[in-house]
């Protein structure tokens, strides 16, 4: 057990000085050139994010009247929300027809299709992961292949998939989804379990062998265990993907399987004209998922989105 | 070439930890000192503030009676050899040696630059291999390297952090001889931070021992290792450990000494193992191990309770559960006072 | 611990062991860890591969008659191909998603390395901003073609905000006109992605050496130097990475522009993906668009051979690091552990 | 407990030969250690005794059954890693149990041997903790204890002291050497430490880059290294290796040098090693270097000294050449002084310079060589 020299780890701590101010005026400027710059990047980021929440609760007189615009609700509402799941509402007001079709049914399927998909992709991932990290299973190309699928643009291989679930009758299925989605983010899962399984000292398998386990007990009982962490961060991280995609169920459904993504973007050109409040409500719900379980794994995003090339 | 001065100097990092407690040291112009101690005892801390990485909380140094606890780090002209060497592992040897030429100010024309780096790779005998990438050299080879990056801007003092603690033992003793040479050659100053007191003792003229930020002792090696001033400084300096035992033990009621209980203490190198009751025997012991080191063996024994360690020849090697009679060289016993852990008279 | 004589008994293997599906030999294993994989990349791989092969040579569409398995009755050799490589508007779809993908992830580059920067010292709140920059990444890509639809409106908060500004009236037609269309595109996709780079940059610059950059300074190196001798060098395999990884996914766009445009006015802003989801889906001509997909796979399996090695690189170099026993970040502050950010 | 035996086995990684048709035969209850330098193959060597490797040629025994093929969990051999692969989520009675419970032990029985093995390496106030929490020595007994709880017929322990601070390393070597005479348990230690290889087995076996360079008890190996390479392993500062050539003239065999020959009384090793004019290399250990003053000896001169406390390391330029020697601090010459060098008859060793193998080992005897010229007393 290594112990850290106290004053070792202390001068890490200190501050490292990266740019040496030579006279204290420039020495002065540059923290404050900084925090501006940080400042402005700030709200060029931010205010999207900011325009879409307010929007959400703003009352329809307030969405988008010709030659005003209302920086701040001035009444907040809730009804965006209220109708965007379903409920009536009095007054729709002149655009709307007070009932939308409620957004619901959609927002379950987005659920099911993406925890169906990203529980296929980590059984099938984890395995695969662990036989090439622990055996070089599939000679090492294996990887490649993997990774090289993640290159082709799901567009170029929709017509054969197309074809394929028409003729099984998977087609505008959450069945067909949840395959759909477990087949294309099953190559994060390897990559991404493949350097957590990297992580783990090879010794931990072998004693476990030695100890009388066959290689499949040696994994269950010892190996993945250790791996816990780097598990449920894949898992969210792969529930995020899924949860994000637009395209293939915009071919692959109807709308018995409609996700929520192809709802919005169907209200966006649909009779209901620019509902932005409503429409924003659903951003807003569609947006928290990701966003919770983006913080909670951000540790990991880097390793997820860079196929475990760069870990911090 | 310069003296350093380190006056009053302390630092207190934020969270409160003392790492150096108002340490007075001053290191002659062209000598060449080690600062030993163990793990964390404020060595780094202190070879950081003289070569301006960290700010000291208070205290000044001076390098030849100027004041430099202001100054960046890169205007000090410090060359600083750290414990991994932090060699630049995307340059070549040549660039690596050569960085400190290429961002001064004014920055020499570019055949002098290969001039000097030349002569830096000929006294380092790394001439063969200036445009290899350095990453590649072997850790030998990297300590060269560090050693020929800071030569080269010839800096006013020198600072090593433990540069051989990761070399192998053969070039190891070679590389001490080097930089002791190379050191006497352009009576450069030198202040060399090592763990290992073998090391302190065969490279240094003066050793400042540290403990705990503060300073234990500052002397050659025979006085650090024949009058240790203190409990630590003795059982720290010594290849073999030093026995200490209860000096009531051999000194009878003097070892009580006024009221103060004091400790004694004797490398094992000093005690000679005789026959049982044997004229002089000044104590009897067991002997429960014997570990053979090829050209000499260190035998454990059992003496009244407390355990002792006497090195033997190993061609009168005692059997295990052998009683002995220990007799202790007069000259050699240190005693210490309890309390203050101080060396005291005999 | 005496000789027990009981010593023996626990040697023999016991009797009656559960079946060990070949657990005790690494081939069997192995072989099947890795068998449901394989399955998967035949289902979405190979079988899709040879229909796709076999359509492209067929004119056949499922609006003309007869089944899939009759397509042979329209085959037509190559002139899918043909018709495809003449088509002028699949080469200016696939021109226009180059030209996507050079400007976004050159944007993305440029504002990610000047945040990392910044990011790199401590500062009072940088690991909530750190945070809160995060967040575009996470938003659904089709939701934020549809927050930048509301922002490009013509009396959106974007030229609204132009107008106050200016003190003049601006109502510029971000969406509408035909040569700003493809460029408003690219900047929804420079809001969402910036972040990833800006990460990949910071984790970057954090495991530069610490030592390294200290022998700098006392060598007398100011920051400038620091930058071009140090910083830039050492950093350019993660930089190779983040691109790489960055031009495969925007070369794929489609989420974000279909909502803010769909690819109008016109084509102005239609990439390969809504050209081809547009011949397929929309107009269904499967031969025609099986031919074009081929292309494309041909085009990105070649970019694809170059961009392996660095992300491989990527790996086996955090690998080696492990193996040595010290920690992939070398040294550096990690802003991460002092900000106490973890979630 | 059982013998290990292992014949003319070669292991290999892609193109390198890790081990290298290496034959070592461990007796019944034996403690042998291997030692040499990284990259040996000394790992290897446990890996393939235990299983974890195959080797490409060559086979495996246990007490004269061929376990080559035998599935390691089956071998009743039992290893422990250099970085003690302790399973971190489990306590270290679960750490202890596991081998028990694979073997399908009965629960009871699993307990009481759990607590005998806590028991004799005192580490049973430790059982609920988790191996974060455990200093490295306590770790280190951990590990041990994993391998020892199932009573292995062999005991493979792989560097399983280099963690370790020195103090520490200083204690466990007394202890395990004390506790292999009480478990009486056949032992294989791996070490790079020269220091624990003398210190505590009966016999060592020098690896170097795959091949057995000598197997024999650590005073042979000290005193006649059967080569070069032996020879530098073993001993802090390393033997000192002297250039000379062999002169057979009237019909007397000596080891010539510029400043000094050694006639070579008897010749126990074959004649043909030693051919007239041939070179070879003669070998003297630091402390079998004896400094004086006088006209007797080689002349050499002091080039600088490392004080080490209780002995200190003269180098001396010997013809070119620097020879190190070990003396008392009193008797150390001051640096740059010219003194006579004369080394101990009874402790040379003549190498042939091409193969590196040991050609005559004076091993402590007298008759064995004589220094020519005015030798110091």
């Amino acid at each position: 057990m290594s112990t850290v020299e106290p004053d070792l780890v202390a001068s890490r701590a200190s501050e490292t000085e990266l740019t040496a101010p030579r006279r204290s005026v420039l020495g002065l400027l540059r923290p404050v050139a900084r925090w501006l710059t940080i400042l402005l990047l700030a709200l060029l980021y931010g205010f999207p994010l900011y325009w879409t929440v307010t929007m959400a609760f703003k009352p329809l007189d307030e969405w988008n009247p010709p030659g005003t615009i209302f920086w701040w609700p001035e009444n907040w509402t809730l009804d965006n929300f209220k109708s965007i799941l379903g409920q009536e509402v009095s007054g729709g007001g002149v655009f709307s027809q007070g009932k939308l079709d409620s957004a619901v049914p959609y927002i379950q399927n987005s659920l099911i299709a993406a925890t169906g998909g990203s529980l296929l992709a980590l059984v099938v991932g984890v395995l695969a992961a662990y036989g090439i990290a622990r055996f070089r299973a599939g000679g090492g190309m294996l990887p490649f292949q993997i990774l090289q699928l993640r290159m082709f643009p799901p567009i170029a291989i929709i017509i054969p998939l197309l074809f394929m679930f028409v003729y099984l009758q998977l087609w505008d299925t959450l069945w067909g989804l949840v395959i759909l989605y477990g087949a294309v983010t099953f190559p994060f899962v390897v990559w991404l379990m493949r350097s957590f399984f990297q992580e783990v000292p090879r010794e931990i398998s072998d004693a476990a062998i030695v100890d009388g386990c066959t290689h499949w007990g040696a994994f269950f009982k010892v190996v993945l265990p250790q791996v816990k962490g780097g598990l449920a961060a894949t898992a969210l991280f792969v529930f995020i993907l899924n949860w994000s995609d637009f395209l293939i169920a915009l071919v692959m459904t109807q709308d018995n399987a409609r996700t929520a993504p192809v709802f919005l973007s169907a209200l966006q050109g649909g009779a209901a004209g620019q509902e932005y409040g409503k429409q924003a409500a659903l951003a807003v719900i569609l947006i928290l998922p990701p966003a919770i379980f983006g913080l909670a794994i951000q540790k990991y995003l880097v390793r997820g989105l860079t196929f475990g090339a760069i870990k911090r | 070439m310069a003296e350093i001065h380190l006056s009053h100097l302390t630092k207190q990092f934020p969270g409160g930890l003392v790492a150096v407690n108002d340490f007075e040291l001053v290191i002659p112009d062209g000598s060449f000192v080690a600062l030993l101690g163990p793990s964390g005892c404020g060595k780094s801390t202190t070879m950081n503030m003289i070569s301006g990485l960290e700010k000291p909380t208070s205290g000044e140094i001076y390098f030849d009676k100027q004041p430099i606890t202001k100054l960046p780090p890169g205007a000090r002209t410090v060359g600083f050899v750290f414990q991994n060497y932090a060699i630049f592992t995307h340059m070549s040897v040549a660039e690596n040696i050569s960085f400190g030429l290429r961002v001064s100010k004014p920055r020499p024309p570019a055949a002098e630059i290969d001039r000097r780096v030349g002569d830096i790779a000929d006294v380092l005998g790394l001439r063969g291999m200036l445009d290899r990438n350095a990453s590649r050299l072997s850790v030998n080879d990297m300590q060269k390297v560090a050693l020929g990056r800071s030569m080269i801007v010839d800096p006013a003092i020198f600072l090593l952090d433990e540069p051989f603690s990761n070399l192998d033992a053969a070039f190891r003793a070679y590389m001490r001889a080097e930089l002791k040479r190379i050191q006497h050659e352009i009576e450069q100053t030198m202040v060399y931070v090592t763990h290992d007191q073998v090391e302190a003792m065969s490279m240094a003229d003066h050793i400042a021992v540290m403990d705990a930020g503060r300073l234990q002792q500052y002397g050659t090696p025979d006085e650090l290792y024949n009058a240790p001033a203190n409990r630590f400084v003795a059982g720290f300096v010594g290849s073999t450990q030093m026995n200490f035992l209860p000096a009531t033990l051999t000194l009878g009621e003097q070892g009580a000494g006024n009221g103060r209980s004091l400790t004694l203490g004797i490398r094992p190198e000093n005690v000679l193992l005789v026959a049982p009751g044997a004229a002089g025997a000044t104590l009897a012991g067991k002997v429960n191990l014997i570990e053979p080191l090829g050209a000499k063996d260190v035998i454990h024994l059992d003496v009244a309770g407390h355990g002792v360690r006497v090195v033997g020849v190993p061609g009168q090697r005692p059997r295990v559960g052998d009683n002995v009679g220990l007799v202790f060289d007069p000259d050699r016993q240190l005693l210490f006072d309890d309390e203050t852990d101080l060396a005291v008279e005999a | 611990m005496e000789k027990s004589v009981d010593e023996h008994n626990v040697r023999q293997a016991p009797k009656g062991r559960l079946p060990n599906f070949g657990g005790r030999s690494e081939k069997s294993v192995a072989a099947l860890l890795t068998a449901p994989g394989q399955l998967v990349m035949l289902f979405i791989v190979l079988f899709p591969a040879v229909l796709a092969i076999y359509l492209g040579f067929t004119a056949w569409s499922p609006t003309s008659g007869s089944d899939v398995w009759h397509a042979y009755e329209y085959w037509h050799w190559f002139d899918g191909y043909w018709e495809a490589l003449n088509d002028g508007s699949f080469w200016a779809a696939l021109w226009r998603t180059v030209i996507f993908t050079v400007v976004a992830v050159g944007m993305e580059f440029l504002i990610g390395f000047v945040l990392a920067m910044l990011f790199l010292k401590q500062f009072p709140g940088r690991g909530v901003l750190t945070l809160f920059f995060l967040l575009p990444m996470m938003v659904v890509p089709a939701v934020s073609g549809f927050v930048f639809y509301m922002i490009f409106q013509v009396d959106g908060p974007l030229n609204q905000g132009l107008s106050l500004l200016l003190g003049r009236d601006i109502t510029i037609l971000w969406l509408e006109n035909p040569s700003l269309a493809l460029w408003s595109a690219m900047v929804v996709d420079i809001w969402q992605w910036t972040p990833l780079m800006f990460l990949i940059l910071l984790s970057g610059l954090v495991a530069l050496p610490e030592d390294q950059m200290n022998q700098a300074r006392i060598l007398g190196a100011n920051s400038w130097h620091q930058f071009r001798y140090l910083i830039l060098p050492m950093m350019k395999p993660i930089i190779l990475i983040a691109l790489i990884i960055r031009a495969i996914e925007v070369f794929k766009v489609f989420d974000a522009p279909y909502l803010l445009t769909q690819g109008g006015p016109g084509d102005a802003s239609t990439t390969i993906s809504i050209w081809m989801y547009r011949e397929v889906i929309v107009n269904s001509r499967w031969g025609f668009g099986s031919a074009a997909a081929l292309i494309v796979l041909i085009l990105v399996t070649i970019a694809g051979a170059f961009a392996v090695r660095p992300i491989e690189a990527g790996q086996e170099s955090t690998l080696e690091e492990l193996e040595r026993g010290d920690t992939p970040s070398a040294g550096g502050v990690d802003p991460f552990a002092k900000a106490g950010t973890e979630a | 407990m059982a013998s290990v035996r292992l014949e003319n086995v070669t292991v290999r990684f892609g193109a390198v030969a890790a081990l290298n048709d290496v034959s070592l035969a461990i007796d019944d209850g034996e403690f042998v250690a291997v030692l040499g330098p990284p990259g040996a193959g000394k790992t290897t060597l446990l890996r393939t005794i235990v299983g974890l490797e195959k080797p490409e040629s060559g086979a495996v025994f246990a007490d004269d059954e061929n376990i080559t093929e035998m599935y390691p969990g089956d071998r009743d051999i039992a290893i422990m890693f250099q970085n003690l692969a302790l399973y971190p989520d489990r306590n270290v009675y679960d750490n202890l149990a596991f081998p028990l419970k694979q073997a399908r032990t009965p629960k009871a029985e699993i307990k009481r041997r759990v607590a005998d093995t806590a028991a004799v390496l005192h580490i049973d106030h430790l059982l609920k903790r988790k191996p974060g929490k455990l200093s490295g020595g306590e770790r280190q007994r951990v590990a041990l204890g994993r391998a020892m709880v199932r009573n292995p017929r062999v005991l493979l322990l792989d560097e399983p002291l280099s963690a370790l601070d020195a103090l520490l390393r200083l204690e466990m070597r007394v202890e395990l050497k004390r506790l292999q005479r009480d478990v009486h348990r056949t032992l294989v230690y791996v070490t790079h430490d020269q220091i624990e290889a003398m210190s505590m087995p009966d016999r060592v076996a020098v690896l170097g880059s795959g091949v057995i360079q000598q197997v024999d008890t650590p005073e042979n190996v000290y005193h006649r290294p059967a080569n070069q390479f032996t020879a530098t392993v073993v001993g802090s500062p390393p033997m000192n290796f002297v250039p000379c050539t062999f002169g057979t003239s009237d019909g007397v065999v000596r080891v010539v040098h510029p400043d000094f020959s050694v006639r070579v009384l008897s010749t126990t090793s074959a004649p043909g090693a030693i051919v007239d004019g041939a070179s070879c290399v003669l070998g003297v250990r630091p402390e079998d270097v004896q400094i004086g003053t006088g006209n007797g000896g080689a002349p050499a001169s002091v080039f600088v000294t490392e004080p080490l406390g209780g002995e200190t390391v003269v180098d001396l330029h010997l013809g070119g050449l620097v020879v190190k020697a070990l003396t008392p601090p009193a008797l150390a010459p001051a640096p740059g002084s010219d003194v006579r060098v004369s080394f101990d008859p009874r402790r040379l060793h003549v190498f042939d310079a091409a193969t590196g193998a040991a050609v005559v080992s004076a091993g402590g005897a007298d008759g064995v060589f004589e220094v020519e010229g005015p030798s110091i007393g």
